[in-house]
């Protein structure tokens, strides 16, 4: 019992094919977005390669090949088109891509920005050496 | 993994002198790839598409013949494959010339390439007798629909379009492919034929599940691994609820590219489908040993919903996606009806001749749209298309043929589709669940009133009202030409449906003419 | 034909989940350190800022690349993943144990020189795409 | 009369449907530069038609027997049985034929006068050609699929005819409304074809193949009801009759053509082809009996329509609303006697009585035919004089100045109130005494019978009553003209009136031809599965009761008449008081005995439109939108929404194949 057996495979792999499945979902990066599908594609290809170990034939480990070549493919298409859509829309927020819709419903409101949206606060310039910092009302205790 | 006798040399040769239209056209899109950096052109770049999807078509039409029995090879020729291999070209030579007229000459070769490419890979779906050639015959269609996505239209709509088709599109291929590694787990093979069949043996099951506690049930496992594999190319189909991205892209990008969306991947899905079902041939269970009561619900809310939809639309590219995911659905009513048997003609025959009407009256349709508009003026709303017969008249009278076609009137060749498609669903019950299928074919009557609805008032605008503002120029030429052809094959097809397939004298002496159809009947 | 037996147990990985066990635990302690020592909970916003030795930081710290190179990682992957087919091309026609037969390792060979030809070809449309142009 | 060589029939039957097809194509093509060719080549077209119709009738006139079908190629196949490009040519085909393209020539020749001048009017010539090419394909296709598709073919052109003005917001609603209620009985006809379709025996849907085939009854009855209703939507009989009226927005020689003479008569063909041929070749029972209870429905819808809107037609003040409602009434005749079962009588088999029937159907539709169109067309005559104006108050007293039209017009009125020896007596004649001999047998139907037949009493009476008041009315009195006439207050042109001309003379000709002298008895008995009998011609009772209603009515109209012109003179000189009271007496009676029920039974049918035809039409739009309207919002536009609605989907579905089973 000590060597991880099929089932341990196939539930590793649907853990990861889930996980990359709830990240396609929820998050909202575009590049998080693919990022999510190919770990559900390297889910199904831990599939592959276990069922292919335990068939004995090499059939899934040359599934695997041709996958992960079209994975590569589109990860290449992928960082190209979302480099468009950056220069276009200057941030990788997918509810952005929302204007194609029914024509008389509203857009969806955002309920929380993503971070990044707001504008950060200027840094402080540090004072000249050996002298004390100012320290304002700002020393906030948390 | 390949078997002996398939690695010697000479059958190696002959297998690729078998796939010689589909690596003759990749080879052409990667020389077409090239010579776009070199030569810029239009003309130049389209002419050669259309010479190599014509020598393409020409080449599968001598291969076609009955020396192409089904096998359980990695390709496999049969009827399926030699009736697509023959469409796929054939609207190819339509498609090209309305997708090059769309964009520059840096971009033509590109363009041309691309459209090789996914015709490509429509035929080598059809011919898969694998998983892995199904896959890469999938993806041949998909990448290459990504980048004409973008280089059809790269104005912030068409960017949303690109996203979005994207990135539902890899998320169903990810679905599709973990039905796919079960599919191989349960069988131990790749191999299409063995995956519906009767590879399930108690052997497998016995290894597969633990020994001391029965973790696996077989069937249920398949019929996951079906359902993951079907909802991943469900998107391909349009089939509903993986219908979404259809009207959102449909409308971003241009028409010349909607028409190709509306035809390229929705038949290398549906092909695909009916390869992985097991229903391309007359023997072995079809559907995986399922019935075929999943597809039938997705046929029915597919059109039913696609209908409905349609009706509330009022951009015209939109409308026209609702009315594919709509036909869509007919052609899964016609894959529920499943195989022939050695009573019944069955449903695959049937659903081959309209997915081929189903081009010719789409890409006809697109093509007009595409003619029509202009690039200051756009023809969006179905309101730009009123007073149109007297503006345009051969353009809007070949787009009324072409609607015709799509809503099932007579003399027209989707009449004859349609009608096929319901007497499939009424004459040829399946031992199980006829009475369902019987009711199928009742909701494809209504459906088709229903699609009666849009389709004619959008003849009403054209001929019947009066233009609402100032009309935008004409396009070029030769997407008329290309809309006029489409029109003329409507009603020609119509009339002489035996056209569309090639006639042979089966059993009995009997002349068959449409081809598919028959084809199909099982073989001894 | 019988699965070969693989050595594939997780006792292999041994010195790495130990060496991961480490690296784990001196980030632990020493977050954990950090906070039990520290005197009082101030945070001021010179306090926030990051650590340059005392000089005015310029700039963010995340830096952005170059959408360049990006390019190239995008051409580097292209190309890179082709060497998946290479190997297992190689070993199964030229390797020790070869799964093929000589007359077919003609053909074989000629496969692997079209495939390559195929990427030269990619590579010269990248070329002509001016892709390489450091623009 | 003469021999012809298979070929030759073969290419004649060919031309028939092909020529007036041609003829709409090149008209279409060439209306765009050349409009005023246009009618040259419709009525070449049409012309060459009827030629071909005729040569066939003369042919086939000599020898009985089967039908010849002629096969031209095939147009697809349902699992091994395949629907041909055939033509079936038996004796009443070619004869509806010949009279379809004969009337549609002269109606596209009348057509050049009337619509000349008009915007579009190429178009108007290429749907006319089309519309003959369409019912010459209704009526010699050998397979179902093929009729329907001319039955479409026609019903199409009629849209597009009714809305030919389509800038007039009522044509384009009338168009809307003839297409949609139509449309009902096509759905109808259509689930009869696919029955047959399910049915082993009669998959190939040929008529020989339909009637040949063991059906079971229940079959039998719902084929024969679902065809039943297709008919009567297409024949506008009670109740889908609503659109007919209306669809006189159109062009008048459309009027003519369409709704008088041939698209309306294309459900009593159907039925006439049914009846007789559904009942088989052996006597069967059960499968009578089925087809008596579809007959009973037809008489009994024919009846209530026949009455109903030969009252409707006698409160009417326009001239075409009045043609109208009469041709409603005319086919109620033809349905009525439909309804004619086949209970044995005497010596004849039941199949017999049904072929009888049908004959006299037959018969009414081929005369109606002649002196409906001669009266559209006199009425267009009168509407082209007087500016398009159609109301019957606003002009009259129009003999002095339009001739030919006024004779033409009273010849028409006389053949259709069944004077002798015009065409509507012998073929009325016909009918009325199917139902008198219906009547006698002392079946269980005799009563029914005797109810039908009083039924056609009475409406002939009624329509020599509105035919004639719309006569005297338009022709007789003092002259009036409307402003709108202009100089158009004359008689027609010579296109017009030669056509006016052909059609009188057919109408007073064509009965005395072909009704006494058994000339159309004896030629229809070839027509399959009629099984006719050979009768002569003799003078009995319906016959005397139908000319002596037929007299009433004209006397009615006639003292009517003459009571309104003496008040109107009373007003001006008061004289005449007794006339006067006299003249109040009877609009008493009018308003007591047909005014009221008028009324009551207008009010019953309008309210059958308003509550039953028309929310059943919206019915059928509301319900997708609404469904569709539920579905929209799940279409908004982000991206992981749409992934997460696969998402479901996909989980819904596991769930219900792996949880559920």
């Amino acid at each position: 019992m000590n060597s991880p057996d099929l089932p341990h495979y196939l539930a590793c792999a649907a853990v990861l094919f889930v996980l990359g499945l709830v990240g396609f979902l929820a998050r909202r990066n575009l590049i998080l977005m693919f990022l999510s599908v190919e770990l559900m594609v390297q889910g199904v290809a831990l599939n592959f390669v276990a069922f292919a170990r335990f068939r004995g034939n090499l059939d899934g480990q040359s599934f695997v090949l041709f996958m992960l070549t079209v994975a590569a493919c589109e990860a290449a298409l992928a960082l190209a088109l979302i480099l468009a859509l950056y220069r276009t829309q200057a941030s990788l927020d997918v509810s952005l891509w929302q204007n194609l819709r029914e024509d008389d419903l509203d857009a969806t409101e955002d309920d929380e920005p993503l971070p990044g949206m707001m504008p950060e606060a200027p840094l402080p310039s540090l004072p000249v050496a050996g002298i004390a910092p100012a320290r304002p009302e700002e020393s906030n205790r948390v | 993994m390949p078997t002996q006798e398939m690695l010697d040399v000479t059958g190696f040769l002959g297998l690729s002198l078998r796939a010689g239209p589909e690596l003759g056209l990749l080879a052409l899109a990667c020389l077409t790839f090239l010579g776009g950096t070199f030569i810029r052109g239009r003309l130049l770049w389209g002419l050669v598409g259309v010479i190599g999807l014509g020598f393409a078509a020409g080449f599968s039409a001598i291969q076609s013949g009955p020396a192409f029995a089904p096998t359980r090879d990695f390709f496999c020729f049969d009827d399926v494959a030699s009736c697509v291999r023959l469409i796929v070209p054939i609207l190819g030579m339509l498609m090209l010339p309305i997708l090059v007229a769309e964009v520059d000459d840096v971009r033509a070769a590109d363009i041309v390439g691309c459209t090789l490419c996914a015709c490509a890979g429509v035929s080598l779906t059809s011919m898969a007798g694998d998983l892995v050639l199904l896959f890469l015959g999938l993806e041949a269609v998909s990448i290459p629909t990504y980048v004409m996505l973008y280089l059809a239209r790269h104005d912030r709509r068409g960017q949303e379009a690109t996203l979005k088709y994207f990135m539902l599109s890899i998320f169903s291929s990810a679905l599709f492919l973990f039905g796919a590694s079960y599919l191989y787990g349960l069988t131990g093979q790749t191999r299409l034929t063995s995956v519906s069949s009767n590879g399930l043996s108690r052997g497998i099951l016995e290894l597969l599940a633990d020994p001391s506690s029965q973790r696996f049930d077989m069937p249920r496992t398949l019929a996951i691994a079906l359902i993951f594999v079907i909802a991943g190319l469900g998107m391909k189909i349009t089939a509903v609820p993986f219908h979404f991205y259809a009207p959102d892209v449909y409308q971003g990008t241009s028409p010349g590219m909607a028409g190709f969306l509306s035809w390229f991947p929705k038949a290398a899905g549906l092909i695909a489908l009916l390869r992985v079902l097991g229903l391309a041939h007359g023997h072995g269970e079809p559907f995986g040993g399922m019935d075929g009561t999943l597809i039938w619900i997705l046929a029915v809310v597919t059109m039913t919903l696609g209908n409905c939809l349609a009706i509330w639309q009022g951009n015209l590219r939109r409308m026209l996606a609702y009315s594919g995911v709509a036909q869509g659905g007919y052609m899964l009513a016609s894959l529920a009806v499943g195989p022939a048997t050695h009573q019944h003609a069955g449903g695959v025959g049937p659903m081959l001749f309209y997915l081929a009407a189903y081009g010719i009256m789409s890409l006809g349709a697109f093509a007009i749209i595409a003619y029509l508009n202009d690039p200051e003026m756009p023809v969006e709303h179905i309101d730009d298309l009123a007073g149109l017969g007297s503006r345009a008249p051969i353009a809007s009278w070949s787009l009324a043929i072409c609607l015709f076609g799509m809503l099932g009137l007579p003399l027209t060749v989707g009449f004859i589709a349609k009608a096929q498609v319901l007497l499939a669903t009424l004459v040829s019950p399946m031992a199980a669940g006829s009475s369902l299928i019987g009711i199928l074919g009742l909701l494809i009557v209504f459906n088709a009133a229903v699609g009666a609805w849009y389709y004619l008032g959008l003849v009403h605008r054209m001929f019947l009202r009066r233009p609402l503002g100032p009309q935008g120029k004409c396009g070029p030429k030769v997407q008329l030409a290309a809309g006029l052809v489409c029109a003329i094959l409507t009603v020609l097809l119509g009339i002489v449906p035996s056209w569309l397939g090639w006639t042979q004298i089966r059993q009995g002496g009997r002349v068959h003419a449409i081809v598919p159809a028959v084809t199909m009947v099982a073989k001894p | 034909m019988p699965p070969e037996p693989f050595d594939f147990s997780l006792t292999t990985y041994y010195p790495i989940f130990l060496f991961l066990g480490a690296v784990i635990g001196f980030a632990v302690v020493s977050l954990l350190l950090s906070y039990l020592i520290n005197p009082g909970r101030i945070t001021t916003s010179v306090k926030q800022m990051p650590y340059e030795s005392g000089m005015d930081p310029i700039g963010d710290a995340r830096q952005q690349f170059d959408v360049r190179f990006y390019l190239i990682a995008i051409l580097f992957l292209v190309f890179d993943v082709e060497l998946l087919f290479l190997y297992p091309w190689a070993v199964a026609t030229y390797g020790e144990y070869p799964v093929v037969t000589p007359s077919l390792q003609t053909v074989l060979f000629w496969e692997g020189m079209i495939f390559l030809a195929t990427l030269l070809l990619a590579w010269i449309v990248a070329w002509r795409k001016g892709v390489f142009r450091w623009r | 009369m003469f021999e012809l060589s298979s070929e030759v029939l073969s290419g004649l039957a060919l031309c028939v449907p092909v020529l007036p097809l041609i003829a709409a194509v090149v008209s279409a093509v060439l209306g765009s530069t050349r409009p005023s060719l246009a009618p040259l080549v419709a009525s070449i077209g049409v012309l060459g038609a009827f030629a071909a119709s005729l040569l066939l009738l003369l042919a086939t006139a000599g020898h009985g027997g089967a039908a010849h079908i002629f096969h031209y190629g095939t147009w697809f196949t349902i699992s091994h049985h395949s629907i041909d490009w055939e033509i079936r040519l038996d004796a009443l085909a070619t004869a509806m034929v010949c009279m379809v393209t004969f009337i549609s020539f002269w109606i596209v020749i009348f057509s050049q006068g009337y619509m000349d001048g008009d915007l579009g009017s190429a178009r108007f010539f290429s749907l006319v050609s089309l519309f003959v090419g369409a019912m010459a394909i209704l009526v010699l296709a050998n397979s179902l699929v093929v009729m329907f598709l001319g039955w479409e073919g026609v019903g199409v052109c009629s849209y597009l005819l009714v809305g030919f003005w389509f800038r007039k917001p009522e044509a384009a609603a009338a168009a809307r409304k003839a297409f949609l209620v139509t449309r009902l009985g096509d759905v109808a006809l259509l689930g009869a074809l696919l029955l047959l379709a399910c049915q082993p025996g009669s998959r190939a849907l040929t008529f020989d193949a339909v009637f040949s085939a063991h059906l079971d009854a229940g079959i039998v009855y719902f084929v024969l009801l679902l065809l039943l209703i297709g008919a009567v939507g297409k024949s506008a009989q009670f109740p889908l009759h609503v659109w007919l009226p209306d669809a006189m927005e159109g062009p008048t020689p459309v009027s003519a053509l369409i709704h008088a003479a041939t698209m309306v008569t294309a459900g009593v063909y159907l039925l006439a082809r049914f009846f007789p041929g559904m009942t088989g070749e052996s006597v069967d029972l059960s499968r009578l009996d089925a087809i008596a209870s579809v007959q009973d429905l037809a008489g009994g819808l024919g009846a209530i329509t026949a009455l109903s809107a030969a009252i409707m037609a006698m409160g009417q003040s326009d001239l075409k609303r009045v043609l109208a409602y009469s041709t409603l009434s005319q086919l109620g005749y033809m349905f009525m006697v439909l309804g004619v079962s086949g209970e044995p009588r005497g010596e004849h088999l039941p199949q017999e009585v049904i072929g009888v029937a049908a004959f006299a159907s037959i018969f009414h539709l081929l005369t109606h035919a002649f002196f409906k169109a001669l009266l559209f067309l006199s009425a267009g005559s009168v509407m082209h004089a007087m500016g398009h104006i159609i109301d019957m108050n606003r002009f009259g007293g129009l003999r002095r100045l339009m001739p030919i039209t006024h004779a033409s017009f009273l010849v028409g009125a006389l053949a259709l109130a069944g004077f002798p020896p015009l065409s509507g007596f012998f073929s009325k004649d016909e009918i009325l005494l199917e139902l008198w001999n219906g009547s006698l047998t002392g079946g269980p139907r005799s009563a029914f019978f005797a109810i039908l037949f009083s039924v056609g009493l009475i409406t002939a009476g009624l329509t020599a009553y509105y035919i004639f008041r719309a006569y005297f009315k338009t022709f007789h009195g003092e002259e009036k003209i409307p402003h709108e006439a202009g100089h158009h207050a004359h008689e027609s042109p010579r296109s017009m009136t030669v056509p006016l001309m052909v059609l009188a003379v057919c109408s007073v000709v064509v009965g005395l031809a072909v009704g006494p002298t058994g000339i159309l008895h004896h030629y229809l008995s070839h027509s399959s599965h009629w099984h006719l009998h050979e009768s002569a011609f003799s003078v009995n009772i319906p016959m005397i009761l139908g000319v002596l209603a037929a007299f009433t009515g004209v006397a009615v109209a006639w003292m009517l008449h003459k009571a309104a012109a003496s008040t109107a003179k009373k007003r001006s000189m008061g004289l005449f008081e007794s006339l006067a009271d006299n003249r109040l007496y009877i609009d008493g009676l009018y308003l007591a005995t047909l005014v009221r029920p008028l009324a009551a039974l207008g009010s019953v049918v309008g309210w059958l439109d308003r509550e039953l035809i028309s929310p059943l039409i919206e019915l059928g739009a509301t319900v997708p939108r609404m469904v569709g309207g539920r579905f929209r919002s799940a279409q908004n536009g982000l991206l992981q929404f749409y992934a997460l609605a696969m998402a479901l989907g996909l989980i819904v579905i596991l769930a219900m194949f792996t949880v559920a089973r």
